[in-house]
């Protein structure tokens, strides 16, 4: 069994709306040292050896559904654990 | 066998746990000696402890509900199902009910108000109808500390949320913003269905050897025994009780829906009974049905549908997921049936049947883990008639009025529209979906919300109100006062008031001046219901919403449908056209406790309540519904938060029109709060038969004008300011407030 | 004319859609399963609004994998027209067949309101019944549909004349005010406001009803051709 | 400067809807090989030093506004960025 681990989050150019929300509501607690927030996805997957090679096949989902390339970037951690 | 760690029955007995559950030493006695001739095991015991909550028995206020008046020949079905029917014609009902979640709402704002919406949402549903609109009451601490605003932010967005995706158009609500709701803010959501009266649904199961399926969604830990929980007081100490979150998923609720209404629909023949899994889930929704036939019951908590593993019967039969029905089932049918919810990918589990005798029986693992009498779970509750005695803050009050001194008018005015109560609340409905299902004629924004009855020339008007400084300050009147209020709404809109549901948001009713302001509260309403003929057809009760002793004011909120005959009759508060005349219909006074300037002016809200006569009220509402009725009406809008200067101030909003008005009240009487007024505005081909008809009720105020400008000449000094930006003063407020 | 109109499980304007062509312009206009595979007899296709798949995980994602968005390609390919509304709009993006994306609106909010707009591009055969820069009041309704894609992307939009709709006052942060777009092809429209809100003056507007009313006559014309 | 990355996941018994959606929509996919899915959020915050250490602060967000501590568990990690 392997975990992976995927986080998505916008590329730099385009702006996050739920992020700046989040940083406003820090603002408003008092956290005015925040300078920047964004707010991402972040997914955790466990899966078993499929067809293809286990970072190929996590690559190949963040491509096909769990982001929009268009607007997002991902990246992916996996490792292996007990079953 | 005992699972886990469960007590056995004797350890129960001598921990006193089931006290953590909500059961009292007397109540456990009960069950013991007079219910059971022998102790209760764990899972009986749970059993017991969701049924005979608050929430699910009505213990403290059954009395109470008692005097609220359910008849009127336009009821199909009144308190008692999952929601309340009444007849509009044509073969056709409207089903509503109202349902508060202010405790879960506390705790996870977003999920809190979203679960109650789904959960209110089910009620109709189940009763066979189609829902067609949402409303929801709230009521927060004053928006400026960041937790209240927070508070707000999510509790609104958990309400679009659910009601969006699933497709329910938000067409109506109130919004109150007051320090007593500081530490309880409600959150109550009601829902509106119609249907076919061929098609009304009954939750029973009846026919022995009938199945019981369960369809929806799994069943998790979640919210287990939040029945219990939400029938209890807050206390900052006691952080265990924060447990109960349950997270909705409204996707799934859209093809539950869907699929119930199918098989309501499609497979009459064989369907018995539907209801909803609410407080106390399983067990509840499986003893109604049973208890209500006169059945006994038997489940398999093995077919249970399960999240997680290892689930002990306590926790299947007290969790509270969302999103799951029980069905009862013709033997024999039961693949008729699952086949409906397989194609909408559904889980439909026969889990039990319908049996001989009154036992309720439940097997786990093989082993009978429960076998008590169903009935004395389902209506055996015990009910109590708790003390009441008047409080000492009605008996201080003063007896004298109010009596504002206004040097400007204009200013006052202007800092009353920025009242959070007072201000607009478009920045909260705009992020509702009011127009999906394409019958909104009437969106959030004017007196009721309003739909058309697609296929027909009718249209149903919704409204939500009460005003709990009122109830605060005479609970009886304060409870008239909210039925009026509603009716008022719903007859500004052209509507005929058909009936009411109700969230009666309480303290703790154990204390005798708390018990006072629900019982007393309750009789108002009750005659307010017979004197408009608005049956009270559905609703639920909320108390202990107190934090360390400190209650809420009294706050019974009011849901009230009615019905436009002829969709020409749909009428809106927004002024037309210039040239217009204008009017203000009924008698204004020197109402000032408990209005808004005073809380404005002071800080606070005292002093006795000014008179109420019903009668008038009733007059009036009939009057008006005549001239709409006749045409002569081109807008109106109900007096009530803010008085008369607000009551025209935003009927000029809507389309941007001035107003040029002389009356010989002083300045400060446009802040009363009178009750049973309107502000009515009519073409000047129409004037003549107007006054004919409303004479001498109706008084002429001038007209409405093209010009930028609303102006007042008053007795004393004049309201001059410029619609725009009175109107920028009005909608700006609170997304600057909430900022 | 045959309307297909697929539904999604959590499509929730599928059947204010099909009761606006049935019943206000008098249409021929199916449902169909999101199964479905094969659109063949229909002449245009409108994917219908609503929160496919929960859209939990972002707008249209999950639904531009159901069988009939194969259909739907192949559908459009044959040159027919394809309509996106709203999630629909969300869809059509995900699933390639329009540049871009919508994202979260600027407020991060949902929004509900009325909004203006200006009609853009009228030689398309979804607004050729409106004047040139015609101003339409519809309705709109969406947590996600703030107009995204990349200047180039944008230059191109412009220079083929697919932007067809614009927001006179932008309630969302779309890029260009973009409310609705085209193909290359101009047979595939994409747009957040809601055309089936709009075609009963008593719900308050029938700016909406050109959209439909393009769409008919243009199959005239096809047929008479 | 620093940069604190946060994880928010829900609790071991609350549903995730999100989560199931994707999982039912990677089976649709042909992954039938993944076995289960959560799907939470991912904050990347920049922010300066405050009044308390920033280890602290981050906790204290969590608790009060990025996490609801009745059903979502938190973990985060802080970095020293260049400023
Ligand atoms: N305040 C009330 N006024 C009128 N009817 C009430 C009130 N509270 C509860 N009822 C009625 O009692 C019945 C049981 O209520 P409840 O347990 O809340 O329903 P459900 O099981 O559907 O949640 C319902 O028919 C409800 O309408
Ligand atoms: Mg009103």
């Amino acid at each position: 069994m392997y975990l992976a681990k995927v986080y998505v989050t916008y590329k730099e150019s385009i702006l996050d709306p739920k992020g700046e929300a989040v940083h406003d509501a820090l603002h408003r607690l008092g956290y005015t040292n925040v300078d920047a927030v964004e707010l991402g996805k972040y997914f955790e997957i466990k899966l078993t050896a499929g067809k293809q090679p286990v970072e190929a096949e996590v690559d190949e989902m963040c491509d096909r559904l769990l982001a929009n390339v268009n607007m997002e970037s991902y990246r992916y951690e996996i490792t292996e654990m007990e079953a | 066998m005992l699972k886990n760690n469960e007590l056995t029955p004797e350890a129960l007995r001598d921990s006193q746990t089931y006290r953590e559950w909500g059961l009292t030493d007397a109540e456990y006695q009960l069950i013991t000696e007079k219910v059971l001739g022998r102790l209760p095991n764990y899972t009986e015991a749970g059993l017991f402890s969701g049924m005979w909550s608050e929430h699910c028995s009505y213990k403290n206020s059954k009395p109470v509900l008692k005097k609220f008046w359910t008849q009127g020949e336009q009821v199909l079905e009144g308190p008692g199902e999952g929601a309340g029917i009444i007849d509009i014609g044509d073969g056709q009902a409207v089903v509503f009910k109202a349902e508060s979640h202010n405790h879960p709402s506390a705790v996870e704002p977003y999920e809190g108000a979203a679960t109650g919406v789904g959960g209110i949402i089910r009620d109709i549903f189940s009763m066979g109808a189609r829902p067609i609109a949402l409303l929801d009451s709230l009521r927060f601490g004053e928006p400026n500390d960041a937790h209240t605003k927070y508070l707000i932010e999510q509790v609104v967005a958990g309400i679009g949320g659910y009601g969006n995706c699933i497709g329910i158009p938000t067409i109506g609500g109130d919004t109150v913003f007051d320090a007593s709701y500081q530490k309880n803010p409600l959150v109550n959501a009601m829902c509106v269905g119609i249907l076919n009266q061929a098609d009304i649904q009954k939750g029973q199961a009846t026919g022995i050897g009938n199945a019981v399926i369960y369809v929806g969604a799994k069943t998790g830990r979640d919210g287990i025994n939040g029945a219990s929980f939400a029938s209890a007081e807050f206390n900052d100490a006691k952080e265990s009780q924060r447990s109960a979150v349950q997270v909705g998923d409204p996707f799934m609720e859209k093809l539950l829906m869907d699929a119930c209404l199918e098989v309501i629909h499609d497979h009459r023949e064989v369907l018995i009974g539907i209801q909803d899994m609410g407080a106390a889930g399983l067990v509840s929704s499986s003893a109604e049905m049973a208890s209500k036939a006169g059945s006994g019951l038997e489940l398999n908590l093995d077919l249970v549908p399960q999240r997680e593993s290892d689930m002990t019967a306590f926790e299947l039969m007290l969790s509270e997921s969302q999103e799951r029905m029980l069905l009862c089932v013709k033997a024999g049918a039961e693949a008729e049936i699952t086949q409906v919810f397989d194609k909408y990918g559904l889980d439909a589990v026969t889990i039990g049947k319908v049996t001989d005798g009154h036992q309720y029986q439940l097997f786990h693992h093989g082993n009978l883990v429960a076998d008590v009498p169903v009935d004395a779970l389902a209506t055996k509750a015990p009910v109590y008639q708790r003390e009441k005695k008047r409080p000492s803050r009605l008996n201080k009050q003063s007896h004298h009025q109010f009596m504002p001194r206004i040097v400007d008018a204009t200013g006052a005015l202007k800092k009353l529209l920025q009242q959070p109560t007072i201000a607009s609340k478009k920045c909260l409905y705009e992020t509702y979906d009011s127009q999906v299902q394409t019958n909104t004629v009437v969106k959030p924004g004017s007196d009721a919300g309003v739909i058309r009855i697609r296929y027909t020339d009718k249209a149903l008007a919704v409204t939500t109100d009460v005003n709990g400084r009122y109830l605060y300050l005479n609970p009886r009147v304060g409870g008239e006062i909210a039925v009026a209020e509603a009716a008022r709404n719903i007859v500004a809109s052209g509507g005929q008031p058909l009936g009411i549901t109700d969230c009666l948001n309480y303290g703790n009713p154990e204390k005798p001046e708390q018990f006072y302001d629900l019982d007393e509260s309750a009789m108002g309403i009750a005659r307010a219901c017979q004197l408009f003929n608005t049956p009270v057809i559905s609703g639920n009760v909320s108390l202990n919403n107190e934090s360390n002793g400190d209650p809420i004011y009294p706050t019974p909120m009011i849901g009230m449908v009615g019905l436009i005959k002829h969709q020409r009759d749909i009428t809106t508060q927004d002024f037309k056209q210039a040239g217009d005349a204008v009017y203000v219909f009924g008698e204004t006074g020197a109402d000032f406790n408990g209005s808004e300037l005073q809380k404005m002016l002071t800080g606070t809200i005292s002093g006795e309540l000014f008179d109420f006569d019903l009668v008038t009220e009733n007059q009036n509402q009939r009057l008006l519904l005549r001239a709409i009725q006749k045409g002569l009406v081109a807008s109106a809008h109900d007096v009530s938060e803010g008085g008369l200067i607000t009551t025209i101030a935003e009927s000029c909003f809507g389309n941007g029109l001035g107003v040029n008005l002389k009356s010989d009240l002083p300045a400060a009487h446009f802040f009363a709060e009178t009750q049973s007024r309107f502000v009515i505005s009519v073409t000047a081909a129409k004037r003549a038969e107007f006054e004919n008809l409303m004479e001498p009720y109706a008084t002429y105020l001038g007209m409405t004008t093209a010009d930028d400008r609303l102006f007042i000449e008053t007795a004393d000094q004049n309201f001059d300011i410029k619609v725009s930006f009175a109107k920028r003063l009005w909608e700006g407020a609170l997304p600057c407030l909430l900022k | 004319m045959k309307f297909a109109v697929p539904v999604f499980p959590g499509s929730n304007c599928d059947h204010d859609m099909v009761n606006a062509l049935r019943d206000i312009l008098n249409a021929d206009a199916d449902l169909v399963p999101a199964t479905t595979t094969d659109l063949a007899e229909y002449d245009a296709v409108i994917l219908p609004g609503g929160f496919s798949y929960g859209d939990y995980l972002r707008s249209g994602a999950i639904a531009r994998f159901a069988p009939v968005m194969t259909a739907v390609k192949t559908f459009a390919v044959t040159g027919k027209p394809v309509m996106g509304i709203c999630n629909g709009f969300q869809i059509l993006t995900e699933a390639g067949l329009l540049p871009g994306a919508l994202q979260a609106n600027r407020s991060a909010q949902f929004i509900c309101e009325t909004s203006e707009l200006r009609v853009c591009n009228v030689e398309t055969q979804f607004t050729s019944d409106y004047a040139a820069d015609a101003r339409l009041q519809l309705p709109i309704a969406h947590g996600e549909g703030n107009y995204y894609c990349d200047d180039a992307t944008l230059a191109d939009l412009q220079a083929n004349h697919q932007i067809v709709f614009e927001y006179v006052t932008n309630p969302n942060g779309s890029v260009a005010n973009i409310a609705g777009i085209v193909n290359r092809q101009g047979n595939v429209l994409g747009m957040m406001p809601h055309p089936e809100r709009a075609v009963e003056a008593l719900l308050g507007s029938t700016d909406g009803l050109g959209i439909f009313k393009s769409l008919l006559a243009h199959h005239e014309e096809v047929a008479h051709a």
